[in-house]
């Protein structure tokens, strides 16, 4: 009996040694020369009106980009509201036929449900179709640490819209992000809080085993250190936690100017309320980054969210020009006001579009070379560009809750 | 600072303890470990959410409706997942196995119905009120779900201990075979402990939902550890050892938030959870290892 | 010379003695009955002497070393082995592999020689399996080397519960019920091979319902009731006795002899 | 009131109890004797609904219960002393003989019965509030007995109360039985002592290997050499 | 070989991750094997990982020695675990290497806090770990393991195991020590999963304390419950078909977890030992013998 389930095991075995040996010999190399032209990128996507320049296209009629994005698991919340501002780029894109006369955008998606693994398994299975020529993703920093050098080994590029930890695009020169990461953010915010409220002393709370909100910690305390404000105590919490009325019962009693706090929207709003039950109040205002900037913060929180300064990359406050053109759609499709990963989603697959219009081309290396070239690109976003490191640089907004939501913070 | 402290431990502790409950009556009446409560316990605050915002209920009203929809669920669970284990004797692995597939079920599918979002009761379902004594700060939410829990506590120790149901269940848990020999009909009275367990995770789902903001399907899960080492530190099965046991974890963890450091806050709940295994496995209040002989 | 001595051994739980001061040898080489009736404690002095529980006061004495605290591996290696009155075999395995797991500790052989397989491994494993084989003749269960165990009659499963036990090479064999569930044919068989091993020099304690066997095997019986020995001596000695008589008949017969 | 036919049980492969046919007429005590293992326990808890029987009918007052739960047998008014008492340890005195008339829904009569039974057994009623299981052999005996009278069985089977108690303790037990006896209520009863168990029978089985070996009024039996053979040999 | 290297281009990540899970599958079993509920495995496999990817990002080891390392780490740490823990039964077993599983996390999000030091980058996890895992070495390492399990069976440490799982007192009486044995068992799991770790570091490049918590310890459960513990087989062809199952469940989009908990409950009530039942075998080779 044991004697053939061996035999069975080794046959088993056999076959798969004799895949990895053809795997490994049919490993696809980049070949294709760059394209050497630098075309002036800027066309405004969301302006319906101006009519696409049309020239002999090199373009195939469909064109695929592939979006790996957490669509189940605990951080499909995120993956949805990004679905979300793809598919209404990839509409935007085919109804104003900006990649020419009968060129289609089509958006492949793949679930990577918050996991490194699955978000491996998924770029494989992407890099390997012949068809893909960007792909958007993942949701997540730690898949993207996982998965993004899959990418820059088979020379794929890819775009992400999310990922706001340090260390994401120098995983190589295919990796590119249209999300600010917290360290273009945060130094804004403090900067100007510090000048608005006269901060001398702050508390800090974080989630200390979460990537997002621990690299968000990092960030404020080298910009906190940097303006020269005393930090009185670092107070942390775990994913999940629901009391945070130990940490807050003592940061009351140190009396700080404001409190820092780096955290998800749903955990900050119950901070927000938990201190002012506890009896802190409200002129010492809450100053976070990213992860407040939601529309859950004042829907959880309530009044208690009222004066919280958020930090941001985009805000449906922003005054942006294309960002009012963008929500109206936004609006008008789903019925609802995006949020800012929805925004950062829907400009990275315009940028990825306009890459590949501008490249003329679907080769891997040309789209990779023309998304470097993306400079003031009229987004919601702002005037966007790619920085050396394929980083976006556009101005971030302070934001202020005011009467329920967010608006921009003025002093 | 401290006496404010104490305030946050004791509410903490009524929460914890209010948690503990159901999942340790599951474990004394039938041994089973069941790791599908804290899922019950998300399903009882949906249920309350639902019944809130979509039936417009008051929530005086949604709380025993949640109490009874998970008190249902937890039949369906004990139906499904645990009946079949009980009739061929399987050991502790498969019914342990089998709450951890029944917990994915039930986690999966309140993530499909409701979203993976999370969400809370209304503003105005609560009156907000602060009472202020000396510096030490109180909501009229936290002084009623104390209030609750400990009626619950008494309630669920007077059902165990004072009534005929109680004595039945007590017996089915010391030995099915004598239970069964005096006229308890066993099925019945676990059904019937599944129902209480049910209904206790639910109405902690919808207090807590209440005093935290953030129902969500996945509420359960860090919910899950610090409830087992509740229920361990009062000795698996012991009612009143979850109570202590709630209120010596809360205690433990904002003392450890207040006087040491926050990094430690989870730390000192699962060292407290190693030592007290090694030291008194059967828990502060448990009884020797004969009881479940 | 006294092989096992128990010196006032108790052994209470809850609130009942279920061994109450009990005190008694067995000599070395010589078949010890054990009798009494039900719940008069027998098995809670066997599970005392190889260590499965330990007594709430007294001592146990082997070889002249006292064993009331050892753990039962430690028991078992001094040279204690025993059956068990409600079978327990090792279900699934065969009745070879069940023989051969009592000889764990004649086994020499690391993890390690076994991954590598070394010879010396090789050559354990062979001398092992051919003294498991040994002691399947020698009980009469050859034929079923290879059948699973539970798949045997309950005599056939006595019987390899005796070769698994006679596989640790004990000094001493306890014996709990080894009849109970066989014919007399099987019961007659087994008593010779008792009277054969003692013969051979091995000590036994041996608990027994059925008499007749008990009066065949014995050299010595202890009665045992309600956790105290009655009664101890010939089998002759105790069937005439009104204690014993009284805890099996009942106490009027004590009134009437 | 009960009547067994041609009942068989086996254990997985083995026939613990095989073609045994009996009667218990109300009124009487019924005693089966025998050896260890002779399969008197098996038999009992075969009736109690512990264990399905392979073939054969029980039936309780004309009715057919081989296929009902140990529970729904109890609501027929079956009552049972187990071997090796069964005490719900956990449980305090009071709370085990309450739960001897878990059945019943007559309170008061219930609060009754549990007085008779304090006077009857005074043991109980200074332990009544002590965990069960803290008390001696002999006592926990008592309560069991005590616990299986509340339930105001029709038929009360006892399996070897006698075991491991001390001979005054005994005594005291078989003087309880012939009081139920005489309160009307039907007893089975097995038991190992069979001279004392034969004192209070109205009639005896002898079982062995599984088998009825002898069926005779008790009177018959009780200085029968048969009954001594069966127990310790020759 | 078109097709094949088709799919080995598309899948050769699913089918490493399936090799690591049968990795992992092996080292629950020891456990299992011996009667032993632990939940500790996920915690090993953390420390597996941290250790080897520590030692090839900042000392340049090769794979062979960072793996090793990695390994014999979490073979230590099981050691000085089970020095108190193996004497708790079932449940309080499971419970205690739960709360170990969840003390790994905790150490290795606070560890640069506390020490000061910048090695396993707290929550954000320690990343750019070069890929040195191949399928060859993988496979290299899983036929060693499968030729050991054959030796170890018939062995005399294996049938002490089988012995212990199938009655502990009985097993004592024999003279096995049972305390040690189930040391051996507990400390052979933690090594084998030490040794998955320091693989999953070195192919996902990435190693993150959240890897390693109460999921990750029902996953590898979840391995052994559904191939079975009766062969040793059993828990690697769990691995096998639950790493496999969520990429062919894509389809289900979010619906995914509920099938995976609803086979769990399923296997367990009516397949109580698992897919692979050396019995079946048995009747099959039977019959066939018959014939």
């Amino acid at each position: 009996m044991k004697k053939t389930s061996l035999t069975v095991f080794v046959l088993l075995m056999l076959i798969s040694i004799l895949v990895t040996a053809c795997g490994g010999a049919t490993t696809p190399a980049p070949t294709a020369e760059p394209v050497g032209e630098a075309p002036a990128a800027t066309e405004a996507p969301a302006a319906a009106t101006e009519a696409p320049a049309v020239a002999a296209s090199n373009l195939p009629a469909e064109i695929t980009l592939a979006a790996v994005h957490d669509l189940s698991g605990a951080t499909a919340l995120y993956g949805t509201a990004i679905q979300k501002g793809i598919d209404l780029a990839a509409k935007q894109i085919n109804e104003q036929k900006f990649l020419g006369e009968g060129i289609t955008l089509k958006i492949i998606y793949e679930d990577a449900a918050g996991d490194p693994k699955q978000a491996i398994a998924a770029y494989e299975k992407l890099i390997a179709n012949p068809d893909v020529a960007v792909i958007l993703g993942p949701t997540l920093s730690n898949e993207a640490k996982s998965a993004d050098p899959l990418a820059q080994e088979a020379g794929m590029p890819v775009i992400a819209s999310s990922n706001t930890a340090s260390g994401i695009t120098e995983i190589g020169d295919f990796i590119f992000r249209t999300s600010l990461p917290e360290s273009a953010v945060i130094p804004n915010t403090i900067k100007v809080t510090k000048a608005a409220l006269g901060l001398t002393k702050v508390a800090v709370m974080y989630g200390n085993d979460d990537a997002f909100t621990q690299s968000g910690y990092d960030v404020f305390k080298a910009a906190l250190e940097a303006e020269g404000i005393e930090i009185l105590t670092e107070e942390t919490f775990a994913k999940g936690d629901t009391d945070f009325s130990a940490q807050l019962t003592k940061i009351q009693s140190l009396a700080p100017d404001a409190i820092v706090v780096s955290a998800l929207a749903e955990e900050a709003a119950n901070i927000m309320v938990q201190a002012r039950t506890l009896g802190i109040p409200e002129t010492i205002r809450f100053i976070g980054g990213n992860g407040f900037n939601s529309p859950k913060l004042a829907e959880i929180a309530g009044t208690a969210a009222e004066g919280a300064i958020s930090g941001a990359a985009w805000n449906v406050a922003s005054t942006v020009p294309a960002s009012a053109t963008f929500v109206e759609a936004f609006n008008a499709e789903y019925g609802a006001n995006p949020d800012q990963f929805a925004t950062q989603a829907y400009t990275a697959a315009w940028v990825a579009a306009l890459a590949i219009k501008n490249a003329d081309s679907v080769d891997h290396a040309a789209i990779r070379d023309a998304l470097t070239q993306i400079t003031d690109f009229e987004s919601p976003l702002g005037m966007f560009s790619f920085d050396a490191n394929r980083d976006p640089i556009h101005e971030p907004v302070v934001l202020a809750v005011t009467n329920g939501a967010f608006d921009v913070f003025k002093p | 600072m401290f006496w404010q402290q104490v305030v946050n431990a004791i509410w903490l502790g009524a929460v914890y303890s209010l948690f503990a409950l159901g999942y340790t009556l599951i474990f004394g009446v039938l041994g089973i470990l069941n790791l599908a409560h804290p899922s019950l316990y998300m399903w009882g605050a949906f249920i309350g959410l639902v019944c809130v915002t979509t039936l417009h209920l008051p929530i005086w009203l949604a709380l025993p409706v949640a109490m009874l929809g998970s008190g249902i669920l937890g039949i369906l669970l004990d139906r499904i997942a645990f009946k079949p284990l009980r009739a061929r004797h399987a050991p502790h692995l498969a019914t342990l196995i089998s709450s951890i597939g029944a917990s994915i079920v039930l986690v999966n599918i309140a993530q499909g119905i409701f979203g993976a979002e999370v969400s809370r009761f209304p503003f105005d379902i609560f009156p907000v009120h602060v009472f202020n004594f000396g510096g030490v700060s109180v909501t009229l939410l936290q002084l009623t779900i104390l209030g609750i829990s400990l009626v619950i506590m008494v309630a669920l120790r007077w059902l165990i201990m004072g009534t005929r149901q109680g004595q039945a269940m007590r017996a089915v848990a010391y030995n099915t075979v004598t239970a069964a020999r005096l006229g308890i009909p066993v099925d019945q009275i676990i059904m019937q402990t599944f129902f209480i367990a049910g209904a206790l995770a639910g109405a902690a789902g919808v207090l807590l939902g209440l005093a935290f903001n953030s129902i969500s399907p996945f509420m359960g899960g860090p919910m899950n550890l610090k409830g087992l080492t509740v229920i361990v530190l009062g000795g698996l099965g012991n009612i009143e050892g979850a109570v202590i046991g709630g209120f010596i974890l809360a205690f433990s963890e904002v003392m450890s938030v207040a006087y040491l450091s926050s990094d430690l806050r989870d730390a000192v709940s699962f060292v407290l959870l190693l030592i007290i295994l090694l030291v008194r496995p059967n828990g502060l209040l448990g009884h020797s290892s004969t009881k479940r002989a | 010379m006294n092989m096992l001595a128990l010196k006032r051994v108790t052994r209470h739980f809850g609130g009942l003695a279920a061994v109450n001061e009990i005190s008694f040898e067995a000599e070395s080489g010589q078949v010890t009955g054990l009798i009494g009736p039900n719940g008069a404690g027998k098995t809670t002095l066997l599970n005392l002497i190889s260590g499965l529980d330990q007594p709430t006061s007294g001592e146990i004495h082997f070889l002249s070393q006292p064993i009331h605290k050892l753990p039962p591996h430690k028991i078992n290696q001094l040279g204690i082995a025993r059956t068990y009155q409600n079978i327990r075999l090792f279900a699934e395995m065969t009745v070879l592999d069940n023989i051969i797991v009592g000889m764990h500790t004649q086994g020499k052989a690391s993890l390690l020689d076994a991954a590598l397989m070394l010879p010396g491994y090789r050559a354990e494993e062979k001398r092992l399996r051919e003294q498991a084989l040994q002691l399947t003749q020698r009980l009469g269960l050859e034929k079923f080397k290879d059948t699973p165990a539970d798949a045997l009659s309950y005599g056939d499963q006595r019987r390899v519960e005796i070769a698994r036990a006679l596989a640790t090479h004990p000094k001493f064999l306890l014996l709990d019920e080894p009849a109970a569930g066989m014919n007399d044919a099987e019961t007659a068989r087994l008593g010779e091979l008792i009277l054969s091993l003692a013969k051979e020099g091995l000590t036994v304690l041996v608990i027994e319902h059925d008499m007749p066997f008990i009066a065949q095997v014995c050299d010595h019986v202890v009665a045992l009731n309600f956790g105290e020995v009655i009664a101890r001596g010939t089998m002759d000695e105790i069937k005439a006795n009104p204690l014993v008589v009284a805890a099996y008949l009942g106490e009027e017969e004590s009134a009437n002899a | 009131m009960l009547k067994v036919s041609n009942l068989c049980v086996n254990y997985g492969a083995i026939e613990a109890v095989r073609d045994l046919s009996f009667e218990v007429k109300a009124g009487q005590v019924v005693a089966i004797i025998g050896a260890n293992g002779a399969g008197k326990s098996t038999t009992l808890n075969t009736i109690g609904g512990l264990i399905s029987p392979a073939s054969g009918k029980i039936e309780l007052e004309g009715r057919d219960i081989s296929g009902l739960r140990s529970d729904q047998i109890a609501r027929l008014g079956l009552a049972q002393v187990p071997e090796g008492r069964e005490v719900l340890a956990t449980l305090t005195v009071e709370e085990n003989l309450r739960l001897g008339a878990y059945i019943r829904n007559d309170h008061q009569a219930i609060e009754a019965d549990l007085q008779s039974m304090f006077e009857r057994f005074p043991i109980l009623k200074t332990r009544r509030k002590q965990h069960a299981g803290l008390m001696s052999g002999g006592e926990q005996q008592m309560m069991v007995v005590a616990r299986a009278l509340m339930a105001r069985p029709k038929l009360l089977t006892l399996d070897e109360p006698s075991m491991g108690l001390a001979p005054l303790i005994v005594n005291q037990i078989f003087e309880i039985i012939t009081e139920i006896r005489a309160q009307g209520v039907t007893l089975l009863l097995v038991e190992q002592n069979a001279r004392k168990a034969l004192q209070v029978a109205d009639y005896a089985y002898v079982l062995e290997r599984g088998q009825l070996a002898y069926a005779a009024p008790a009177a018959e039996l009780r200085d029968d050499p048969k009954i001594v053979a069966a127990y310790l040999g020759e | 070989m078109n097709v094949f290297s088709e799919f080995w281009a598309t899948y050769s990540s699913v089918v490493q991750f399936a090799l690591i899970n049968m990795l992992l599958g092996i080292s629950i079993y020891f456990t299992l094997y011996t009667g032993l509920l632990s939940l500790a495995n996920a915690g090993f496999m953390g420390i597996g990982a941290y250790v080897s990817a520590v030692l090839t990002i900042h000392a340049g080891t090769p794979l062979p020695v960072s793996l090793l390392a990695g390994a014999l780490s979490a073979a230590l740490i099981g050691w000085l675990l089970g020095l108190p823990v193996l004497r708790l039964r079932e449940i309080y077993l499971a419970i205690a290497t739960l709360g170990f599983g969840e003390i790994v996390r905790i150490t290795a999000v606070n560890f640069d806090k506390f020490s000061g030091l910048n090695l396993l980058g707290g929550a954000q996890g320690l990343s750019g770990i070069p890929k040195l895992t191949t399928p060859g070495a993988l496979l290299f390492v899983l036929i060693i393991l499968s030729i050991f399990l054959v030796q170890f069976h018939k062995s005399r440490a294996g049938r002490a195991l089988a012995a212990i799982r199938r009655d502990e007192s009985v097993a004592a009486t024999m003279g096995i020590d049972v305390y040690q044995y189930k040391m051996l068992a507990f400390v052979l799991g933690a090594f084998v999963a030490g040794l998955a770790g320091g693989f999953s570091a070195h192919l996902t490049r990435f190693v993150g304390p959240t890897d390693f918590s109460f999921n990750a310890a029902v996953n590898i459960l979840a391995f052994a419950v559904l191939g079975g513990t009766l062969h040793w087989s059993g828990a690697m062809v769990g691995a096998a078909i639950l790493t496999v199952l969520p990429e062919a469940l894509r389809f289900m989009k979010e619906y995914r977890g509920v099938v995976n908990g609803v086979i769990m409950v399923l296997v367990i009530i009516y397949l109580p030992h698992g897919l692979i039942n050396p019995k079946w075998f048995q009747r099959v080779f039977s019959k066939r013998r018959a014939q």
